[in-house]
């Protein structure tokens, strides 16, 4: 079983990928009320955006991480970015490695991995629809769950989370 | 890939086989054989053949102890008190929050008592999911096994505590094995609460009314037998009485004891009978009690000013003495009453006397304490006279 | 020339065998078909969403309606999670029982699944009525055990919510005594039915590139000869002291993921037997004492999954140190396994759509979560 | 009937009345009687079929109203009545309304020459068999009227695929009564039972063979690969398991009946399975001899009938109630298979039917027609047909022979066929997989 942990990961991508491993600065997702936690500060790789694609292939084609498992997108609200976390594994068996992408909430743009995972396609409406996350080069970004007419992204933090506006809206 | 403790096996699609109908015969016999084995029923768990319906409403399945449908709260059966301490845990832990609690309050203090007010389930939102009952720290919420809960009225699932009450005896019928767990714990936690609550409060609902009208029944009775003087005693040996009769005479001397050292309580009236054996003695003695009761008021209404008592003593005594008053006013008809409920306010009654009888000679603490006892004092006199 | 018009085909929300509320925009040409929409969402509730204002705790139940069918997997995905964040121990004897659970949980959707696919080939009920029959023993057994049959809410952080009651042993070794005819019973209906057979064998072929690179998992992954199992590959909880097979498909069609259900029936029952011989010497009770009802774990996120019998169920928990989880994310099976049914369905007939939607066994409840 | 009616009027009551109108009365009498049956069948079989069923999977079935459930088809009546008539919009109402209509009548019709027990058969037409399929053919033209009308693509789908079904097994159920009707040299229904007298060997091959009634065309290899033939299309044709696909409701949901609801599709209903039951009797009529039986016959003979009027008339009771009891055995004893085979197989892909049908079947009946040719020159033919050989063997010795060739025939082109047929069934995947290949872009 491959055990390949992300602190030898970063170190491999900073040597064959120049300039894709952005160094992760701490999280201030605890919100004061909760005390002296600290900030979070990921073990995983961080990837600059832009670079995502090749990081995600030099993943699969030099290192071996076949499997695409998931794609998690976090809104923090606090440190006004929306983190994506893509999760691949290798089909010999072993814990995962996670590639993780900081975006603007503003203005959340990524390239898609569809074209080279088919199986992105459903997880990337899905962080779309939820979180609205734009991923170029996919084939059919459309709402998942949601219906076309949705307006707002439902899983951000900034959401309402009571009340409908939709009801409103028709009468 | 290689694969620790086991093969990977590649499944045999069994190629290169004429196939000419025998998978078709063999389906044809597996659902022969079930067909002929479908006359009896399937019996227990080993067995693949036979019927496995259960018609369900004419019999039904053995459900299981732990089987959970809906939270129920439970009360104890010989106190009437609920098990529930108003704690909030249960709705704390609620995941659709259908749980809502009011906690009692104490009427006269405005403190909050370990039990609760009101408490309202929604049912209708209700999953199920038994976690109410896991965090209940008193084992007050419980999951009921009733399950067949359609209704066609709209808030006919909004279930308050009225309709949540279930006795202990009929949780240990539904699971007697997770009762027995825990039923210690859980009965020395409600003795506990049971001395923090006043009155009738944490009483079942329905019990409620009964228990309340009981227990001032039994407190006028007590209060009707203290002045019975020890030399009257005698009157029948007290080897033919019957064991509660004995108590119950036990009891009233006590009470006459305490009563005698107590100057609020004093009564002239002597009770010529030994103890309510019979409708007409109860009743006789209801009259007497309230008679005294009165006279109690009067005397201690009189005597506030002069001797001053504890607020609280001066308190306790002028309600008790109002509600033996107008219970005895009320319920003097009603005829022979429970012997156990009559010990129990009978001795209660009598260490109710003994406290006050205790406290009476400790100096007055308060002026306006003292005022204030006496008014209320009077004030209840007042309305038993009316 | 003649010129033929492709139709348009809604095949659901409300249809027989979607498994729920799904659609699929189908376009024929004759009965062929040429392209597949799936179109879902009508079962959503934002399930990710109510797990942000619940405590950690208040989630398990939430869990179980994931995959109804597997409300026990579902549970043990979460608990695994929550348990990995916050570091909680899990005592010896709470494992065996909840692999004991888990397998039995195998058992149970296989029957059902391979029912439900059959009835889809249009059978009328009767693979369907032996499957539930097995399946509601073992419900029976969920039942005495948690307290409920489908939701059953029975994992804690730190174990299970209660200890097997006593008459849970002799009846699920009744079970077992069925469990192998039931099995052998359900090969003979299935494998060499010469309608079946031509229903199944070679449709909705995924090679198993495809298979990778469109992350399916579970049964699905295995069938396209991939030996990918998670408690294999990455043992969780107890799996490594279990003796037992992985099966592969050769081909990656209808056919071959029954015949990997039906293996993995065999396989399960293995597992419950090394446990009912492993358990009585287990340490340690149902539940660490240790943990508590409200967690609390420190900031930081985990990923977690398990095999569910329906694939890789992984949950992501992003924690900011408070009670409720701030981010909480299900990578859920079916959802997945969806992805290729429009490359699957393509060139087949309209018949085999549902047979093909079938073998993938999807629930409604996971996908749309 | 038309003799007992004219032995009680003019025999017993001796009216003197004209043969018409005692045709006339026995004619309506037979009409009313068989338009009373025929929806209790309907009723009845559908209780069968769901109790059987439901015993077949371990459960218990309808047993709620009345005794043991035997009113649920009633209580299902009564449903179906009171339900609303649903039309769509945008269907063509007169075409939606007779539809229904024109796929129960034919199955009526079909009744008319179907004989229930000895001389009880309403019209004993010389070309019954031919009248029976040609009528049976009809219903077609109103499925496809009902599914058109229905202007939903769900009907669409299920009517095309009723015709083809229906068209295509046509071939092969014709194909295998062929080969008995080449056997018995005749068409006429009632003439087909007379010739299955006998004990496993037909009277009418051999002569002399003591009469129980068992000389049934199943057993022989002509009878009984045309039996096997026959019913499987006897299923396409009943639209059932395996071959339900035009209602198939994992699908199309219920195919052309998807739009009708209330009592136009309890029609459908009564059709569908006043057809099983008709296809049920059909089996048992021409290859279990209907009602043929132990004792039957010797009843029979003893009745008044055309060629012995002076017999008794209680023998014409006793023989018609022995001869519908096996009869009707015979007829649900095939409906159970029917249930059976339900209860255990998948459908077939409309394809797939297809296929086995002209690629399977009708080859395979075609080879039975041979034997059934084979048979006749064995048993029936002499000098004067140019079999010279065989005159002076004994009937049974050419009984035997005939049997032996036919059975080897059939077994040799049933074992061929099938590996022809499964090998054209992977060329097919073959082709699929490229069909697959070219309208894939998988990356």
């Amino acid at each position: 079983m491959p055990q390949l942990s992300a602190e030898e990961l970063r170190t491999r991508m900073r040597r064959d990928l120049p300039g894709a491993v952005l160094e992760a600065a701490p999280l201030q997702i605890v919100p004061p009320a909760h005390g002296s936690k600290g900030p979070f500060v990921t073990p995983d790789v961080l990837v600059e955006p832009t670079r995502l694609l090749d990081a995600a292939l030099y993943l699969r084609d030099q290192v071996g991480y076949t499997y695409l498992s998931d794609i998690a997108v976090v809104d923090y609200l606090t440190d006004n970015l929306l983190e994506v976390v893509y999760r691949f594994y290798h089909l010999d068996g072993g814990p995962s490695l996670a590639l993780k992408v900081r975006l603007s909430r503003e203005n959340p743009e990524l390239p898609s991995l569809t074209p080279h995972w088919p199986g992105a396609n459903f997880h990337e409406r899905e962080a779309y629809d939820l979180y609205g996350v734009v991923f170029t080069g996919h084939p059919f970004l459309r709402r998942i769950y949601m219906w076309d007419e949705f307006e707002g992204f439902p899983m951000r933090k900034d959401f309402p989370k009571q009340g409908d506006k939709y009801i409103g809206a028709e009468e | 890939m290689d694969i620790q403790r086991g093969n990977i096996i590649v499944m045999d699609r069994r190629r290169g086989k004429l196939r000419a109908g025998q998978g078709l015969l063999q389906g044809l016999k597996v659902v022969w054989d079930h067909w002929i084995g479908s006359f009896r029923k399937n019996e227990n768990f080993s067995q693949i053949h036979g019927t496995f319906t259960i018609e369900y409403p004419d019999e039904r399945m053995k459900l299981p102890q732990a089987y959970r449908n809906m939270p129920v709260l439970i009360y104890d059966d010989e106190t009437g008190h609920e098990l529930c301490t108003a704690c909030y845990q249960c709705a704390r832990a609620c995941p659709p929050e259908v749980i809502h609690i009011t906690q009692a309050k104490d009427p006269n203090t405005g403190k909050m008592v370990p039990a609760s007010l009101e408490f309202i389930i929604e049912y209708d939102a209700c999953m199920s999911c038994g976690l109410c009952a896991e965090a209940c720290p008193f084992d007050a919420i419980k999951m009921d096994h009733f399950f067949e809960l359609a209704t066609d009225d709209r808030m006919g699932l909004l279930q308050r505590k009225a309709d949540l009450n279930r006795p202990i005896s009929y949780y240990t019928t539904i699971a007697p094995d997770l009762w027995d767990e825990v039923k210690e714990g859980a009965m020395k936690k409600l003795q506990g609460s049971i001395k923090r609550r006043p009155g009738v409060i944490g009483i079942a609902g329905h019990l409620s009314d009964k228990i309340a009208a009981r227990r001032r029944e039994l407190e006028a009775e007590a209060a009707a037998a203290p002045p019975a003087p020890a030399d009257a005693a005698p009157a029948a040996p007290a080897g033919k009485l019957s064991p509660e009769e004995k108590a119950a005479k036990l009891a009233a001397m006590r009470a006459a004891k305490a009563g005698g050292a107590a100057p609020a309580a004093e009564a002239p009236a002597p009770a010529p009978e030994l103890s309510p054996a019979d409708a007409k003695a109860a009743k006789l003695a209801a009259i007497k009690a309230a008679n005294a009761a009165k006279k109690a008021a009067e005397a201690s209404a009189a005597e506030a000013p002069a001797a001053p008592v504890d607020e609280k003593a001066a308190k306790l005594a002028a309600i008790r003495a109002a509600n033996a008053a107008k219970a005895a006013a009320a319920e003097a008809p009603a005829a022979p009453v429970d012997e156990k409920a009559a010990k129990l306010a009978a001795i209660r009654a009598a260490n109710a006397a003994k406290a006050a009888a205790a406290e009476a000679p400790a100096a007055p603490v308060d002026e306006k304490a003292a005022k204030l006892a006496a008014i209320r004092a009077a004030n209840a006199a007042k309305k038993k006279s009316e | 020339m003649l010129k033929t018009e492709e139709l348009q085909i809604n095949i659901g929300p409300q249809h027989p065998s979607t498994h729920g509320v799904f659609r699929m925009i189908v376009t024929v040409d004759g009965e062929t078909i040429t392209d597949l929409k799936p179109v879902f969402g009508y079962l959503h509730r934002n399930h990710e969403q109510i797990a942000e204002v619940n405590t950690y705790l208040q989630n398990m139940p939430y869990t179980d309606r994931l995959d109804y069918f597997n409300s026990m997997a579902n549970n043990h995905a979460y608990a695994l999670a929550v348990e990995k964040l916050v570091g909680i121990e899990v005592p010896e004897r709470a494992e065996y029982l909840r692999v004991l659970m888990v397998e039995l949980t195998r058992i149970l959707n296989h029957a059902g699944a391979l029912g439900f696919l059959i009835n889809d080939m249009g059978a009328w009920q009767t693979q369907l009525a032996f499957g539930m029959r097995e399946r509601e023993k073992i419900l029976d057994l969920f039942e005495s055990a948690s307290g409920a049959r489908l939701m059953c809410n029975y994992f804690r952080f730190g174990g299970v919510a209660r200890d097997l009651p006593p008459d849970f042993m002799p009846r699920l070794k009744d079970l077992l005594i069925a469990m192998p005819a039931f099995v052998d019973e359900m090969e003979r209906l299935l494998r060499e039915n010469e309608i079946l057979l031509q229903r199944s064998e070679n449709i909705g072929i995924l090679p198993k590139e495809v298979a990778i690179s469109y992350s399916v998992t579970g049964p699905m992954l295995r069938a396209s000869g991939v030996p990918y199992d998670i408690r294999k590959a990455e043992p969780y909880s107890i799996y490594d002291r279990f003796d037992f097979d992985v099966p592969i498909g050769a081909v990656g069609d209808v056919y071959d993921r029954i015949l990997v259900r039906i293996e993995e029936m065999r396989q399960s029952k293995r597992i419950i037997e090394q446990i009912i011989q492993q358990l009585p010497d287990a340490q340690g009770g149902h539940i660490n004492p240790k943990a508590r009802q409200n967690v609390r774990p420190p900031a930081g996120d985990v990923y977690a999954r398990v095999e569910t019998p329906k694939g890789e169920l992984g949950f992501y928990l992003v924690s900011d140190g408070s009670l409720k989880p701030y981010r909480y994310k299900v990578r859920a099976p079916s959802f997945i396994n969806l992805t290729p049914l429009g490359d699957m369905c393509r060139g087949y007939k309209v018949a085999d759509v549902v047979v093909i939607l079938g073998s993938i066994d999807i629930v409604m409840g996971e996908v749309d979560r | 009937m038309y003799d007992v009616i004219n032995h009680l009027i003019n025999t017993v009551f001796g009216l003197g009345w004209p043969s018409w109108a005692i045709s006339l009365i026995a004619y309506l009498l037979v009409a009313t009687i068989l338009f009373l049956v025929a929806p209790f069948q309907m009723l009845f079989l559908t209780y069968f079929e769901r109790r059987a069923i439901a015993q077949m999977q371990d459960r218990i079935g309808p047993n709620r109203v009345g005794p043991q459930g035997l009113f649920q088809p009633v209580a299902d009546g009564v449903k179906m009545f009171t339900k609303e008539d649903i039309v769509p919009d945008a269907a063509d109402k007169w075409v939606h309304l007779i539809g229904p209509c024109v796929v129960v009548a034919p199955t009526m019709f079909m009744f008319a020459v179907l004989p229930w027990g000895p001389g009880m058969v309403p019209l004993d037409m010389n070309i019954g068999l031919l009248f029976f399929f040609a009528i049976s053919s009809v219903s077609a033209v109103g499925l496809m009227a009902s599914g058109w009308a229905s202007n939903n693509k769900f009907a669409l789908l299920g009517a095309m695929r009723a015709v083809a079904q229906m068209v295509s097994y046509e071939i092969p159920a014709v194909l295998s009564l062929l080969a008995i009707v080449l056997v018995t040299g005749s068409l006429s229904i009632v003439d087909l039972i007379h010739q299955q007298a006998g004990l496993f060997i037909s009277s009418a091959d051999v002569p002399g063979i003591p009469d129980l009634g068992l000389g049934w065309f199943v057993f022989t290899p002509v009878g009984f690969l045309a039996f096997i033939a026959f019913f499987i299309a006897a299923l396409a044709e009943g639209e059932r398991t395996p071959f339900d696909i035009p209602e198939a409701d994992s699908e199309i949901v219920a195919g052309y009946m998807t739009e009708y609801s209330g009592m136009k599709f309890g029609l459908f209903y009564l059709a569908q399975y006043v057809l099983n039951f008709l296809l049920c009797a059909i089996t048992a009529i021409i290859f279990f001899g209907g009602w043929q039986g132990p004792g039957v016959g010797w009843l029979y003979a003893q009745a008044i009938t055309p060629t012995n009027p002076d017999g008794n008339g209680l023998f014409n009771v006793l023989a018609g109630m022995l001869g519908v009891f096996y009869f009707l055995a015979k007829t649900y004893f095939f409906f159970f298979v029917m249930v059976w085979v339900r209860g255990a197989y998948a459908r077939l892909r409309i394809d797939q039917l297809m296929d086995f049908g002209w690629k399977f079947l009708i080859p395979l009946t075609l080879v039975n027609v041979i034997s059934a040719a084979i048979w006749v020159g064995l048993t029936k033919w002499g000098a004067a047909e140019g079999l010279a050989f065989v005159e002076g063997w004994a009937p049974l010795m050419r009984w035997g022979v005939a049997f032996v060739i036919t059975l080897l025939l059939n077994i040799a082109a049933y074992i061929f066929l099938a590996r022809v047929y499964s090998q054209a069934q992977d060329e097919r995947a073959r082709l699929d997989n490229e069909v697959l290949e070219r309208l894939t872009n998988v990356a």
